[in-house]
């Protein structure tokens, strides 16, 4: 089991934005969460990466209990992160936000420089960035930023990725290229991913061995993806019936 | 009534808008469908002037308004209920209904408009000096689409209104979208993620994906068809 | 896009090269000077009379922007105006025989200490000034007096009073303006000869260095006269409200009040008075009383207000003064010097005590060089030494330390209107108004007139 | 006596905070619509300290007449500054507006100094003064005392009963709110901010009738400094927050003299500033909305 | 790039500071002038690498500058009367500046840098005025009146060295501190610290998701720029100028200085600094050379315009133009 939250319970005032989940992930798993917009999922990822701490419940990661702890320290385990909406540091060069990630994201926490800029070229060229490496990240495209993106949060050696709506603002032509790229990555650096969307789209249907949907903060489902597709509870939270109460 | 012509548009460097064209015809409502982050709200917040189009066209009762400022579209009489409601929390929820009649245009029929608003939503009646930010979502929900009926539009467009709301309230919600069209004749252009109520509402449809429209029909054309489940569901 | 970067540059690199432009040309002047100078340097050893020197020349890093600007204007008015007589009146200063002029080059260092080290060396080094005058207050007199030390060139003291200056060993640092401990000695002097009950003081000071050594003074003087200090409290530079400090003042009912440190303390310092109802039978404010901006601010409030002053219009010191006294006599006379300062200024602004002593200065300057008989520091520094004088800013002497001790103060006061000097008695203009009218009576048009 | 001395002192400090609560809310104003702080702030009261100068000395005019002629002048000179420079800024790093607004406040400064000099200067407007036993009120300083109130709530009438008020408040709660709204929200941020500096320029001219001497082209400095510490105590985005600040700031500042002066060997003055500063530092440790402020949801 | 080319970025700052040394040498009446740029490009150097690198606007930061002065005030009035201690006691002087100037950051570290944006900016002013009425209120170390100890100096030292040293040996060390802040900055930029501070000033919480520790870096940054200002004071006003004043030391307006320097070269740069207090000592000393009294007037609006039209600062510009040409190796 790498990671597993038991009753994690979160709220602002007297919104339950997550409530009492409780999920576990195999390593080296693709898992998708899905669930309408303002389901919990952006605050149960923060709960994973650490932005917020749970009220209730815990959570375990590679049989450490980081509930508490705060995001730095949770890092170096091996949990990365994507944004929704990429967030390189855009003054840095591609090479240098790649950099950051192997040097105080990765597990042996002390990684001179050198090295760190060496595993961020290899990165690079994992991701097919090499053409821009020493272009400063802000003045990417959208998608090398997202490149760049995925690329800092694999040079931190992950055990576990948690990627915000990888897919979200790319042309469709692009996304099939990201779907096979992070299905080859992962499989080849056996990272466990999880990944959000809001819907589940095809590129998730092509991936994700399993899928838990969130709605109104607790889980509603957790099964494997056709078996999770067919459920009607899922069809039910996409598209409704009205006249059900 | 209103004609959009192959607008583009993004955030920073990043576009999220592919050209997509809609028409929504007066008196009718027209429903845009296709999940979260295909630029649905882009497009409305394009539309109405809060993000400012990169290209394209857009054509309000035959006029080009592409760039006029909101508060000139608002006098035209053009309203957006937003995504996230974006209330005055610190404000009772008559205060967010008077600044809904703001224009002078709106604030000459205000007294008529409250009346109405109270009609359509009761619970608000009650409830006048109450903050804003205290209320249930769904409370708040309401408030949004009041306060922009006070503006006394004759298009007005819906940002995921059902958005977090019980199934209950769901439905509550899209009954008052029927009544807004008929008995105040409101020209409607709706975002949902719901398809199912959406489509049964709605006039014309149109699915968005990625930024471009992928279908568009009547309700019974886009019921069941192939394009809108693999949008969904991808299958 | 890129354009649009590439244009700014091109504006920035214009800029800089602007920058650069302009640092370059007075620098390529330097080494003609140099050599010039050092020609001089040789002629002008101490016996023999500097026979190539066409001008002699002053520096000064005046304070015209910034917090002293108001001191600064008025002391680079005075300077101008004393040079305008040694030059065009006097004929210039007799040096080997010949009528050399002054001349005058300022710059403004902003009230800052950076620039006021920065434009020294420029004077000491690329001017080849013979004389530098000190900025206006005691920290930038302070600031400057290293470099004026290494370059061994004749640092003059008009702007800093602290007595603190003379005790850290400088060679070359002489002073016009009078040490701030014998600010207030005058005034007491005054009040125990005028009245002998009075007898409970209170003193009320800025915080400040200068304020505070002007305090120390006034304390030791009260005691060796017989005060009894009732009130002894300072309040911080740029003070906007010292209702409190006065309210405790009142409660400690003082005879009278000596006090002050700049000019808008001052004037806040009497005007809260005023509103408070604090009547004492005299008020003394340093720095701000004698100002006529003082009483343009305060009106009738100012009325029997007194104050130190190193220099006032209306003193009487004059040649036959002088000659009383048996002192040498140099400058204009008082209504002269005021007619100088006019013209210098280019507007109707009266010289007050800043003006005049910076002009005292290029004066007793003048006198030494003309004494040595040379613009060489040493000998001019020891002239100066030697030298007393009297001008219409009154006796110029300093000691060995270069502090100013042949400079008396004189006691200003308001009435009607006028600054009449009442104190001491021989610099008298009138008498003075004691006890001073109370505010009440000031508020209902009551001047402070000196009765028979 | 002491009791007695507090007193008069508190009484006088609560007069004072109205003024000093009045010019902190044009800064409160600007930082709470813009988010900008405006650091040349003591810049623009010092324009309205001339303005009621020039008003008195020169053609007779009364402060209490001046006050709206320098509100106006203050908007004017708010408008031209916000297209000329500050709308550039409002989406630019905190660094560049906080240097653009000290180089505003730089400029009024010269330009003062260039057309009048910076000679201290004062007027007398003698309008008598009520005798309290424990303490001197002068007339001018309860007018300006009333002055300051009225102003405050004027514009408490404004923000919340007239359109222009209330459509400014919405830009406050909620921007993208008060476009659905049709309100414009960029002539919102304009008003705004010449409003706030209008409201700055007024309460000069307010504080030369408080003290009416020291009018000089730096004067402002010291009340900037104040007015941040002001400001926070009201929290700092509340314009009414900040005009109760100034009396809390008033009452403290005063009050705290006479305990101060009881200890021996320190300088109570000095030790008045460098408690209202602490004060500063736990607020915004504490609580950095505000003393005052409501609790947000 | 290896070990040793990506210190080539240095070059131009020695480069730099030669050429001042050598102008301030050999033109004659510059050396004073060459102080004082020496001085706009320490301190800018000095806050560049909290302001710079961090993005954190400190307000109080001449508070640190302050502390210096005072360590080096402290060390010369209160052990001049031992005897034979000699140059030893300018070295205790900088040891206590450096002392200071931490402690002081430790504890404005401690509270404000839980702050951010105009909150950390009003605070750092709070800590820097209540630091000054403090020491003016309680009478800490002379209060108000300061200290004036050139006569010490002269005690310690001897009146010959003592004036090269107020003249020459001081702004000397201010160069070397200078060049020392620069190598520690590039030192920074190019270790872990560097990448550190360049991620959370780009997005803090992007940062601290990446594993870092912000808190820590922003911490470091903090100290080493207060020290670093420390020493500035200690050299350019305590050497310099042997006196201290409470208002003068804590004069906010070397806070504004320090800001338009970093702002005009171009924030978290490292030749930034120095163009940046060069452009502004050069153009301060010839405008109040032929234009004395209206410099500022000039100034102001230049400073708007250049805030307005260029944001990134002429070194920001710089890099951007020349980032991959054999040029950009240098400029950083």
């Amino acid at each position: 089991m790498l990671l597993k939250l038991d009753n994690v319970t979160k709220r602002f005032g007297g919104l339950v934005a997550v409530d009492h989940v409780s999920l576990e992930i195999e390593r080296g798993q693709f898992v998708g969460i899905a669930g309408p917009n303002g389901s919990g999922k952006t605050t149960l990822f923060n709960c994973i990466s650490g932005v917020y701490f749970p009220e209730e419940g815990q959570i375990v990661f590679d049989d450490i209990d980081i509930t508490r702890m705060p995001p730095y320290k949770r890092a170096p385990l091996g949990i990365g992160r994507t944004f929704q909406i990429p967030r390189p540091f855009s003054s840095a060069t591609v090479r240098e936000n790649v950099a950051v990630g192997a040097m105080f994201g990765t597990m042996s926490g002390q990684i001179s420089v050198q090295e760190s800029l060496k595993m961020a070229d290899h990165t690079i060229e994992l991701v097919g960035l090499q053409a821009h490496r020493d272009k400063a990240a802000g003045s990417l495209t959208p998608v090398e930023k997202k490149m760049t993106e995925i690329a800092r949060a694999l040079a931190m050696k992950p055990k576990l990725l948690l990627m915000d709506e990888a897919m979200a603002g790319m042309h469709p032509n692009d996304i099939d290229e990201m779907v096979a790229f992070i299905k080859r990555i992962a499989r080849q650096e056996k990272i466990a991913i999880v990944a959000m969307v809001e819907h589940i789209m095809r590129a998730l249907v092509n991936m994700a061995e399993k899928v838990i949907v969130l709605h109104q903060g607790a889980k509603l489902v957790d099964a494997p993806t056709q078996e999770a597709l067919a459920d009607p509870r899922v069809i039910e939270v996409y598209l409704g019936h009205p006249k059900e109460t | 009534m209103l004609n959009v012509k192959r607008v583009e548009s993004g955030y920073g460097s990043m576009q999220v808008l592919w050209q997509p064209s809609i028409q929504v015809k007066k008196g009718s409502i027209t429903s845009l469908l296709g999940p979260n982050g295909v630029g649905k709200s882009t497009l409305l917040n394009t539309i109405f002037g809060s993000i400012e189009p990169w290209g394209g066209e857009v054509y309000y009762e035959e006029e080009n308004v592409t760039r006029v400022p909101t508060h000139k579209k608002v006098e035209m009489g053009i309203a957006l209920v937003p995504e996230g409601k974006h209330l005055f929390s610190n404000m009772t929820v008559y205060e967010n209904l008077s600044m809904g009649a703001y224009l002078k245009r709106a604030l000459a029929h205000k007294e008529e408009s409250l009346e109405l608003v109270y009609t359509l939503f009761p619970r608000l009646k009650e409830r006048t000096q109450q903050l804003a930010g205290s209320m249930s979502g769904g409370e708040q929900q309401m408030v949004t689409i009041a306060r922009a009926l006070m503006t006394r539009p004759r298009l007005i467009m819906l940002d995921e209104p059902s958005q977090g709301l019980a199934p209950k309230l769901v439905r509550e919600v899209f009954e008052t979208i029927q009544k807004m069209k008929e008995e105040i004749g409101l020209t409607i252009l709706l975002i949902e993620q719901n398809a199912e109520a959406s489509l049964e509402a709605a006039d014309f449809v149109y699915v968005m994906h990625e930024g471009i429209i992928k279908a568009q029909g009547t309700p019974d054309q886009i019921k069941g068809s192939a394009e809108i489940r693999e949008a969904f569901l991808g299958i | 896009m890129n354009l649009r970067v590439f244009k700014r540059l091109m504006l920035i690199v214009a800029a800089v090269g602007f920058v650069l432009i302009g640092c370059q040309k007075p620098e390529s002047k330097a080494p003609e000077k140099k050599a010039e100078t050092a020609a001089e340097k040789t002629a002008a050893a101490p016996d023999k009379p500097a026979a190539g020197l066409d001008k002699i020349l002053i520096g000064h890093p005046a304070c015209l922007s910034g917090k002293y600007a108001k001191a600064g204007e008025q002391a680079v008015g005075g300077i101008k105006a004393a040079l305008d007589w040694v030059n065009n009146t006097y004929g210039g200063v007799t040096l080997g025989g010949r009528k050399v002029p002054l001349e005058y080059i300022y710059y403004d260092c902003e009230s800052a200490k950076e620039a006021v080290t920065s434009l020294i060396g420029r004077l000491a080094m690329s001017d080849k000034v013979h004389v530098v005058f000190s900025p206006y207050s005691s920290g930038l007199t302070l600031r400057g007096a290293p470099v004026t030390e290494a370059n061994k060139i004749l640092y003059m003291d008009h702007g800093g009073a602290s007595n603190a200056i003379f005790r850290q060993g400088f060679k070359y640092i002489v002073q016009t303006i009078g040490p701030a401990t014998s600010y207030h000695q005058g005034t007491l002097n005054m009040i125990k000869a005028t009245d002998p009950a009075a007898k409970k003081v209170a003193l009320a000071y800025e915080d400040s260095e200068f304020a505070k050594m002007v305090m120390e003074g006034a304390r030791e003087h009260a005691r060796k006269l017989g005060f009894e200090i009732v009130f002894e409290r300072t309040y911080p530079k740029g003070v906007t409200d010292l209702t409190p400090l006065l309210s405790a003042l009142k409660a400690s009912n003082p005879d009278f009040i000596l006090g002050g440190g700049h000019f808008e303390d001052g004037q806040l310092f009497n005007r809260q008075m005023a509103d408070l109802g604090i009547d004492t039978k005299a008020l003394s404010l340093i720095a701000a009383a004698t100002l006529p901006a003082f009483y343009e601010a305060l009106t009738n409030m100012a009325e029997g207000v007194m104050g130190p002053s190193h220099w006032e219009y209306g003193v009487k010191y004059s040649e036959r003064e002088a000659k009383k006294v048996g002192l040498q006599w140099i400058g204009p006379s008082q209504d002269e010097f005021v007619a100088l300062f006019k013209k210098a200024v280019g507007k109707e602004m009266i010289p007050d005590y800043h003006a005049a002593e910076a002009a005292a200065q290029v004066l007793a300057y003048t006198l030494a060089v003309e004494k040595a008989n040379s613009v060489e520091v040493d000998p001019v520094r020891a002239a100066l030494g030697d030298l007393t004088f009297m001008s219409f800013y009154g006796g110029w002497d300093v000691d060995d330390t270069g502090m100013q001790v042949g400079h008396t103060m004189v006691d200003v006061q308001w009435q009607n209107g006028e600054r009449v000097i009442v104190w001491p008695p021989e610099a008298q203009t009138g008498k003075p108004v004691y006890p001073m009218p109370t505010f009440a009576e000031k508020a209902q048009g009551k001047k402070a007139i000196a009765g028979m | 006596m002491v009791v007695e001395q507090m007193a008069g002192n508190l009484i006088q400090g609560l007069v004072l905070g109205a003024v000093y609560g009045m010019a902190t809310m044009g800064l409160s104003l600007i930082f709470g619509v813009l988010k900008v702080v405006n650091v040349g702030h003591g810049a623009f009261i010092m324009v309205g300290a001339f303005i009621a100068l020039l008003l008195f000395n020169t053609l007779g005019i009364n402060p209490v007449l001046a006050v709206p002629l320098a509100f106006l002048f203050g908007l004017g000179l708010g408008l031209l500054f916000y297209y000329s420079v500050m709308q550039r800024l409002i989406k630019a790093p905190e660094l560049a507006t906080l240097l653009a607004t000290f180089s505003l406040g730089l400029l009024l400064q010269e330009v003062v100094k260039l057309l009048f000099g910076s000679e201290y200067r004062g007027y007398n407007w003698a309008v008598g003064k009520i005798d309290l036993g424990i303490t001197v009120l002068p007339m001018s300083k309860l007018y300006a005392c009333a002055g300051s109130a009225l102003i405050a709530v004027l514009l408490y009438l404004w923000f919340n009963k007239t359109r222009a008020g209330s459509a400014m408040r919405s830009v406050v709660e909620d921007s993208e709110g008060a476009r659905v709204c049709g309100v414009n929200v960029g002539a919102a941020y304009a008003l705004s901010f010449s409003l706030g500096i209008g409201l700055t320029v007024a309460s000069g001219v307010l504080l030369t009738m408080f003290i009416p001497v020291g009018i000089n082209p730096y004067m402002g400095g010291h009340y900037t400094l104040k007015a941040f510490v002001i400001a926070v105590l009201g929290g700092l985005a509340s314009p009414y927050g900040a005009f109760f600040g100034g009396l809390v700031f008033g009452l403290l500042e005063n009050g705290s003299y006479t305990l101060f002066a009881l200890i021996p060997g320190v300088e109570p003055f000095a030790l008045t500033r460098f408690f209202s500063f602490l004060m500063l530092l736990i607020i915004l440790l504490i609580r950095p909305t505000g003393l005052l402020s409501e609790k947000r949801t | 790039m290896n070990r040793v080319t990506q210190y080539y970025p240095i070059l131009p700052v020695l480069l730099a500071y030669a050429i001042l040394f050598i102008v301030g040498q050999t033109v004659s009446g510059t050396w004073q002038l060459v102080a004082t740029l020496l001085f706009y490009c320490a301190m800018g150097q000095a806050f560049n690498i909290f302001l710079g690198m961090t993005g954190y606007v400190d307000f109080g930061y001449v508070a640190f500058m302050g502390m210096g002065t005072y360590g080096m005030a402290l060390a010369i009035t209160r052990l001049a009367h031992l005897p034979g201690l000699g140059a030893v006691v300018i070295v205790i002087g900088f040891g206590l500046a450096l002392l200071m100037a931490t402690l002081l950051s430790l504890a404005v570290g401690a509270v404000a840098l839980r702050l951010r944006g105009a909150y950390f900016a009003i605070a750092t002013i709070g800590v820097n005025e209540g630091f000054r009425f403090l020491i003016e209120g309680a009478r800490i170390w002379n209060g108000a009146e300061g200290m004036i100890f050139t006569a010490q100096l002269v005690n310690i030292v001897g009146s010959e060295r003592a004036s090269r040293l107020m003249t020459y040996w001081a702004d000397v060390m201010v160069l070397a501190i200078a060049v020392l802040a620069a190598a520690v900055t590039l030192f920074y930029m190019r270790n872990r610290v560097g990448y550190a501070l360049t991620a959370l000033r780009e997005d803090e919480d992007a940062a601290k998701v990446m594993g870092i520790n912000v808190t820590k870096y922003k911490i470091i940054a903090f100290i080493t720029s207060a020290c670093f200002a420390g020493l500035v004071g200690a050299a350019s006003w305590a050497l310099k100028t042997p006196y201290v004043f409470p208002p003068e030391v804590f004069e906010i307006h070397y806070t504004v200085e320090a800001i338009i320097i970093v702002m005009l070269g171009g924030a978290g740069t490292l030749l930034g600094p120095i163009v940046g207090g060069l452009i502004y000592g050069i153009s301060k000393y010839y405008l109040s050379i032929f234009l004395p009294g209206l410099q500022l007037l000039v100034f102001a609006p230049i400073i708007i315009v250049i805030i307005v039209m260029f944001p990134e600062g002429v070194v920001g510009v710089l890099k951007n133009r020349t980032r991959n040409t054999a040029l950009g190796r240098f400029i950083i």
